[in-house]
C-alpha cells in the first residue's frame, strides 16, 4: 500500500483537528459554557481517523462517541461540531441533541445514540441494504471494548456474519468502559475472542498507529465490497481522559496512564512524517490551519443562535 | 368487491407494495420457505427472492436494527415480529433508536415493524399480549391497530409508505375469523383517521382491533333495545383522530372505550382523559372503560374468557350507560 | 432530624438495607470502586465487598436477568440502572419474565431496579427520559417515583423489602437539588399510599417526583391571589392511590395533573380516566392535564425549559381552572 | 465413573416416560382436547434426562421447551404436567400458562418462558446468589442452536464467565430453530464455536447418547461446584418432529429425518441396557409402570376442574 505525502498530511489534519477540536471543548466545558457531558477521544484518534480515511465517500459509518476523527473525516465541519457541543441551531442536531450525539446521513453518518452498542444491527442494515441494490458500498460499525457485551453486539455481527453482508466492525478497545477494566468486562484477554464466535476474519492490531489502522480497514472494506463478508477490527488503545470531563479516572492505575502517553498517536505519527521527510513546513501549514479552523469553529458556534423555545415540536416525525 | 380475509388482506398489501416499490422487503423469523407462522408471507420468497424475503437468525432487536439501518439509507423493510410479545426483545431499538432518529437529524425511518397480537387463542401470557400502548406513550412512533380486512389491507400499504416507523398491530383472532369486502383495485387508508363503524345517537362506543366486531355484535343487541350506538373504530392509536372522537362524544353526551389491553396507562385511557378535557360541558354520564383486567394474559378457557372484554360484557356496561 | 439530599436518602435506604438484610446486594454498571455515575453507592464495595456489590459488564438484559434468578433463589438484589434510559435494553426481562413470574408460578419475585431520571440537566433525548408509564401498563410491577428525602428513604425501604419486582424511579434532578428531613431511626413507608403534600380546598394538583416542588411554589404562588391548591404526591405509581386521588378531587371539583413524561397514555392520562369515571358527579370544571409535549426530551436549554412543565405553566393551569 | 444397573433404569424410566407422556399429549392435541400450542422434545429425551440425573436435588435448573425430561427428574409429576396441558386448576400454573410454560422452584425448576434465552441471565444469577451465599448449589441453563442468535444468550454466558459462576450451559442443537436451519442461524460449525468466545471450557457431545451427556454434565457440575465456572455443552441432536404439532417440518429433508431416526435415543439405549445385561423383565417393569402413570396423568389431569372464572384476578402480585 502506498501512503503518499498528500494522504499522509490528510491523516496529520485530521489528527490534529479531532485532538485540538477536543480539547477546546474540554476548555470550554471547564469554563460552564457547555452544558451536559463531555466526552473526547483523546489518544484514540488514529482508529477514528484512520479507518475514516480507508473508505470510499459513499461508505457508510456508524461511529460510537470516540470517533469525532471520523466524523471529521466524513464532512462534517469543525463549526457545525462547536455548534452541536453549544446546542445551537446550527448545531447538527440544531440543537435537539447534545455532545457527539449526531450524524449527517448527506456525509453517510449514522447518527450515534446513547445505548451501547445499538449501532452495531444499525450498520449492518445499511450494509444489507447496499447488498440487496448490489452498490459497492460498505459499513463501518463502530464500538468500545464494553459494548461488546452488549447483546446488540451479538445480534449484530451475527446477522452481518449469516448474511455476507458488507461491512468492517472496528473496535477501541481503550481497555476501560467508564470505570470497569477489560478484566472485569469479558474472561477472554481480546476484543477478538469474542468475535471469532461470528465465522468471519478478526484482526488485533494497534490502535495508535494511524497507518496500520488504515491499512487494516482498507484490507477489510475490499473484502466487504467485493462480497468476502465482515471483518472485526480491534484496536488496542487506552482511553486517556476520565470517561466523560467530569471523571477523574482516579480508578487508572497512573503507570498505565504514563505507559500509553509515550505512545501517543500524534507524536507517534509526527515522528512518523519526519521519518518519511515530510517537509517540516507542510506539517507546520496543517496545524496553522487547524488552530484557525478551531477558533473560526468557537467563534462561529458561539455566534449562532440558541433554538427557539417551540422548535421543541418541531421534527418529531417525517412529512 | 371480493371478500377475503383479514390474513388475506395483509399479505396482498404486503405483496402489492413489494411489486410496485422494490424497496420494500421483508425481515423476520421463518417468513421465507416457510412463510411465516401464520402464512402471511407463503409464496414470498418464490416470487420476490431470498435477498428481498429475508428469514432472519432468532434475534429481534438485531434484525430491527438492521431494518432501521436498511430504512434510513433508502429501503423500506417489514419486519415481522413472530408473536408481538417478543417486540419487548427489540424494545431498546424501536424506542431510542427508530422513534429518536428524526427529531435528532430530520432523517426519514421509513419502517414497519408487523406485531401480530392479542388474545382469545388460548395461547397464555407470551402470545397473547397487547403492546400498544408502549409505543403510544414513545413519541416519534405511529401505531395502527386495524379490525376489517378492508381497513388492513389500506391501512398496512398507508404505513409501508408512510416515512415514519410504525408499529402496526394486527390482530391474530380476526386473521381467520374477519372477513369482509376488499376493492380490487389499488387503494391506500389514511393512517390517523378513526372510521365510524356504526352510526347512533345514544352512546359513542370507541374502541379498535378484535374489539370492534364484539362493540358491533353488542350495539346490534342495543339497538333491538332501541338504544342506538355509535362505534368509532380508532384504526390508528397514534396519531389519535380526536376530531371523530370528540365530534362523536358531542352528539351523544355518553361514551365507554373497550380494548383488550390493560387499562392502566391503555389507550382508553388517554381517549377519557382527553374526552375529560374537551368534552367536558357536554357529558351526560362518566366516561367508562371497558377492558382487560390488570393481570398478564391467562391461558385456561375459563380464565380467558374472564379476561377478555366480549360482545356480552360491553353490551352490559352499555346498558348501565343508557340508564345512567 | 437532619435534613439530607435526596440522594443521601436513597444512599442510606440502600446502605441500611444491605446492613440489616444480607440477602440485599447490588448490581450495576461501575457501582463498585468507581461508586455510581451519581455517587449513590460510594463506599459500598469497602464496606459490603465485591461478592454484594458488583460491577456488572454493560449487559442491562443479562444483569436484570441475573437479578430476576437471584431473587426466585431467595435473594433481594437491588439493580442500578446508569440512567433509566437503558431500562429499555433490559425491557423484556422485565416485563415478561419479572412481571409475569408470580402471576404463573406463585412465586416472589423479590428485586428493585433503581432508575435515574427525568430532565432539567441538559442531558438531552437519553439521559432525560421518564420510563414509569411503560411499567405501569405492564401488570406485575410496581412503580415508585418519590419527591422528597424523606419518601425517597422509606419508600426504597418498602421496595427492598417487597416481596414484588419495583422499578423505584429516582429523578436526577432532584439528587441534589432536593433537600429535607429524615428521622434518625429507621422508618419505613408503604407501598400504594399517595401523599398530601399541601393542604388547599380550591384546586387539587395531583403529581410526582420533581414536579411536586414546582407544583409546591406554583400552589404558593396561587395562596397568595386566595386559591388554596391541595398538592396530592403520587409517589406510587402503582399501585395508584385512587382513594387518596377521589377523596381530594371531590371537596376540590377541580384538578390539575402535571407530569414530565410525555402525555399520551401517561400516568395523567389514567388518573383523567379514573377521575371522570368516578368522580363524574363532582367535577367542577374539566380534568387538566400539563405534561411533557409528545416529543423526545430535547438537549439545548431553550428547548428543555420549553419542553418541562414548571412552577409558572402550573400556576398558570391553575389560574385557568380557578376561573373556570 | 460407574452407572449401575439402578441409575440405568432410571434413565431409562424417566426417558421412556417422557417419551410417553409427550406422546400422549400429542394424541390428546389431534383429538382437540388440546387449546393452544403443542410442544415436545421428542427425540431429545436424552439431553434433558442425561443432564437432569447428573445434578443434586438442589441444584436449579432454566429449562427450555424440550426439557420435559429434566422437570420430570426435577421431580414434576405426570400428573401435574397434563393437567398444565389441560389447563387445570391442578397444573403447576393453576391454568394460568400452558403447555410446556411452567416450573417449580420447590422442585429447584426456574419456570419457562417464551422469549428463547431469557432464562440464561437468570440462570445465571441463581448460580450467582449459591456463590454469594457459599451454597454448593449449581445452576443448569438449557437452550436451543436458535436461541444462540439472541443477545440473551451473549448476556447471561458473559456474564457468568467474568463473576466464575457455578453454572453449566446445555444447548440442544437439534439442526432447527423453528423453520431455520442451522447454516442461516450462524456462520460457523458448531453452537459451542459461540461459546468459545467467553473464555471458560466447552464440549461437544452426542446428544442422542444418554451416557455421554450424563458423562458430560457429571463433569461440568462438578467443576462449577469446586469454583471452577461455566462450561458449555453442546448436545447434537435433531428435532423429529415439527417446530410444534401444528408443523408438519415439510422444510426438513426427509433422509436427515430418516438417519436421525436410527439414532433415536431410546432405542439406542434399550441396546446399551442389553449390553449391559439389565434383565429383560426389569426393562419390562419400568415400561409397564410409565404406561400406568401415563394413563393416571391423563386421568387424573381430565377429572381436575378448570379454575374459575375469577381465579383471573389472583396471584399478580406476592403479599
Ligand atoms: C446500554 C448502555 N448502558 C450503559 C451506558 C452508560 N455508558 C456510557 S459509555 C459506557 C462505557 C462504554 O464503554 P466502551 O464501550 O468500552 O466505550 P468507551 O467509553 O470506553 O470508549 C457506559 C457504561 C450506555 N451508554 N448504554
Ligand atoms: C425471542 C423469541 N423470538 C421468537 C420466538 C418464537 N420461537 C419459538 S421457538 C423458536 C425457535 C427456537 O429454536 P431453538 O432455540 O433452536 O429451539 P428448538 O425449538 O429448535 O428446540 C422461535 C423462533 C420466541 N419464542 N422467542
Ligand atoms: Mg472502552
Ligand atoms: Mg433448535
Amino acid at each position: 500500500m502506498s501512503v503518499g505525502t498528500e494522504d499522509l498530511l490528510k491523516f496529520y489534519y485530521y489528527l490534529l483537528l479531532t485532538r485540538g477540536l477536543e480539547d477546546r471543548v474540554i476548555k470550554l466545558y471547564r469554563q460552564g459554557r457547555i452544558l451536559g457531558g463531555c466526552y473526547v477521544g483523546s489518544g484514540e484518534e488514529a482508529i477514528s481517523v484512520g479507518s475514516a480515511c480507508a473508505l470510499e465517500p459513499r461508505d457508510v459509518i456508524a461511529p460510537t462517541h470516540r470517533d469525532l476523527g471520523a466524523h471529521l473525516v466524513k464532512g462534517v465541519q469543525p463549526k457545525e461540531y462547536m455548534a452541536q457541543y453549544l446546542g445551537r441551531r446550527t448545531g447538527l442536531t440544531r440543537g435537539k441533541d447534545g455532545n457527539v450525539h449526531f450524524g449527517d446521513l448527506s456525509r453517510h453518518i449514522i447518527g450515534f445514540i446513547s445505548p451501547m452498542a445499538d449501532g452495531i444491527p444499525v450498520a449492518a442494515g445499511a450494509a444489507l441494504a447496499f447488498k440487496i441494490r448490489r452498490e459497492p458500498r460498505i459499513a463501518v460499525a463502530y464500538c468500545g471494548d464494553g459494548a461488546s457485551s452488549r447483546g446488540d453486539f451479538h445480534e449484530g455481527l451475527n446477522l452481518a456474519a449469516v448474511l455476507t453482508l458488507p461491512i468492517v466492525f472496528i473496535c477501541h478497545n481503550n481497555q476501560y468502559a467508564y470505570s470497569v477494566p477489560l478484566s472485569r468486562q469479558m474472561a477472554v484477554p481480546h476484543v477478538a475472542d469474542r468475535a471469532k464466535a461470528y465465522g468471519f476474519p478478526t484482526r488485533i492490531i494497534d490502535g495508535n498507529d494511524v497507518l496500520a489502522v488504515y491499512e487494516a480497514t482498507t484490507e477489510a472494506a475490499a473484502r466487504a465490497r467485493s462480497g468476502g463478508g465482515p471483518t472485526f477490527i480491534e484496536c488496542k488503545t487506552m482511553r486517556m481522559r476520565g470517561h466523560a470531563e467530569h471523571d477523574d479516572a482516579s480508578y487508572v492505575p497512573r503507570e498505565l496512564l504514563e505507559e500509553w502517553r509515550r505512545k501517543d498517536p500524534i507524536q507517534r505519527f509526527e515522528r512518523t512524517l519526519r521519518e518519511r521527510e515530510v517537509p517540516e513546513a507542510s506539517m507546520r501549514a496543517v496545524q496553522v490551519r487547524v488552530l484557525k479552523e478551531i477558533e473560526d469553529a468557537v467563534d462561529f458556534a458561539e455566534k449562532s443562535p440558541l433554538p427557539d423555545a417551540h422548535e421543541a415540536l418541531e421534527g418529531v416525525f417525517a412529512t | 368487491m371480493e371478500e377475503i380475509t383479514y390474513l388475506e388482506a395483509i399479505r396482498q398489501a404486503l405483496w402489492e407494495e413489494m411489486d410496485q416499490d422494490e424497496r420494500v422487503f421483508l425481515l423476520g423469523e421463518d417468513i421465507g420457505a416457510y412463510g411465516g407462522a401464520f402464512k402471511i408471507t407463503k409464496g414470498f420468497l418464490e416470487k420476490f427472492g431470498e435477498e428481498r424475503v429475508i428469514d432472519t437468525p432468532l434475534a429481534e432487536s438485531g434484525f430491527v436494527g438492521a431494518a432501521i439501518g436498511a430504512a434510513l439509507v433508502g429501503m423500506r423493510p417489514v419486519v415481522e415480529m413472530q408473536f408481538a410479545d417478543f417486540i419487548s426483545c427489540a424494545f431498546d431499538q424501536i424506542v431510542n433508536m427508530a422513534a429518536k432518529h428524526h427529531y435528532r437529524l430530520r432523517e426519514p425511518v421509513p419502517m414497519v415493524i408487523r406485531a401480530p397480537y392479542g388474545g382469545r387463542l388460548h395461547a397464555g401470557p407470551f402470545h397473547s399480549q397487547c403492546p400498544e400502548a408502549w409505543f403510544v406513550h414513545s413519541p416519534g412512533l405511529k401505531v395502527v391497530a386495524p379490525s376489517t380486512p378492508y381497513d388492513a389491507k389500506g391501512l398496512l400499504k398507508a404505513s409501508i409508505r408512510d416515512p415514519n416507523p410504525v408499529i402496526y398491530c394486527e390482530h391474530k383472532y380476526l386473521y381467520r375469523h374477519a372477513k369482509g369486502e376488499v376493492p380490487s383495485g389499488e387503494y391506500v387508508l389514511p393512517l390517523g383517521e378513526a372510521d365510524v363503524k356504526r352510526q347512533g345517537s345514544d352512546i359513542t362506543l370507541i374502541t379498535y382491533g378484535a374489539m370492534v366486531q364484539q362493540g358491533l355484535e353488542a350495539a346490534d343487541q342495543m339497538s333491538a333495545q332501541g338504544i342506538e350506538v355509535e362505534l368509532v373504530d380508532l384504526r390508528t392509536l397514534y396519531p389519535l383522530d380526536t376530531e371523530t372522537i370528540l365530534a362523536s362524544v358531542k352528539k351523544t353526551g355518553k361514551t365507554l372505550i373497550v380494548h383488550e389491553a390493560p387499562q392502566v396507562c391503555g389507550i382508553g385511557a388517554e381517549i377519557a382523559a382527553v374526552i375529560a378535557q374537551e368534552a367536558f360541558r357536554h357529558l351526560d354520564a362518566p366516561v367508562m372503560r371497558l377492558t382487560a383486567p390488570h393481570t398478564p394474559v391467562p391461558f385456561s378457557s375459563p380464565l380467558e374468557d374472564f379476561y377478555l372484554p366480549n360482545a356480552a360484557k360491553i353490551a352490559s356496561k352499555l346498558k348501565d350507560l343508557a340508564s345512567y
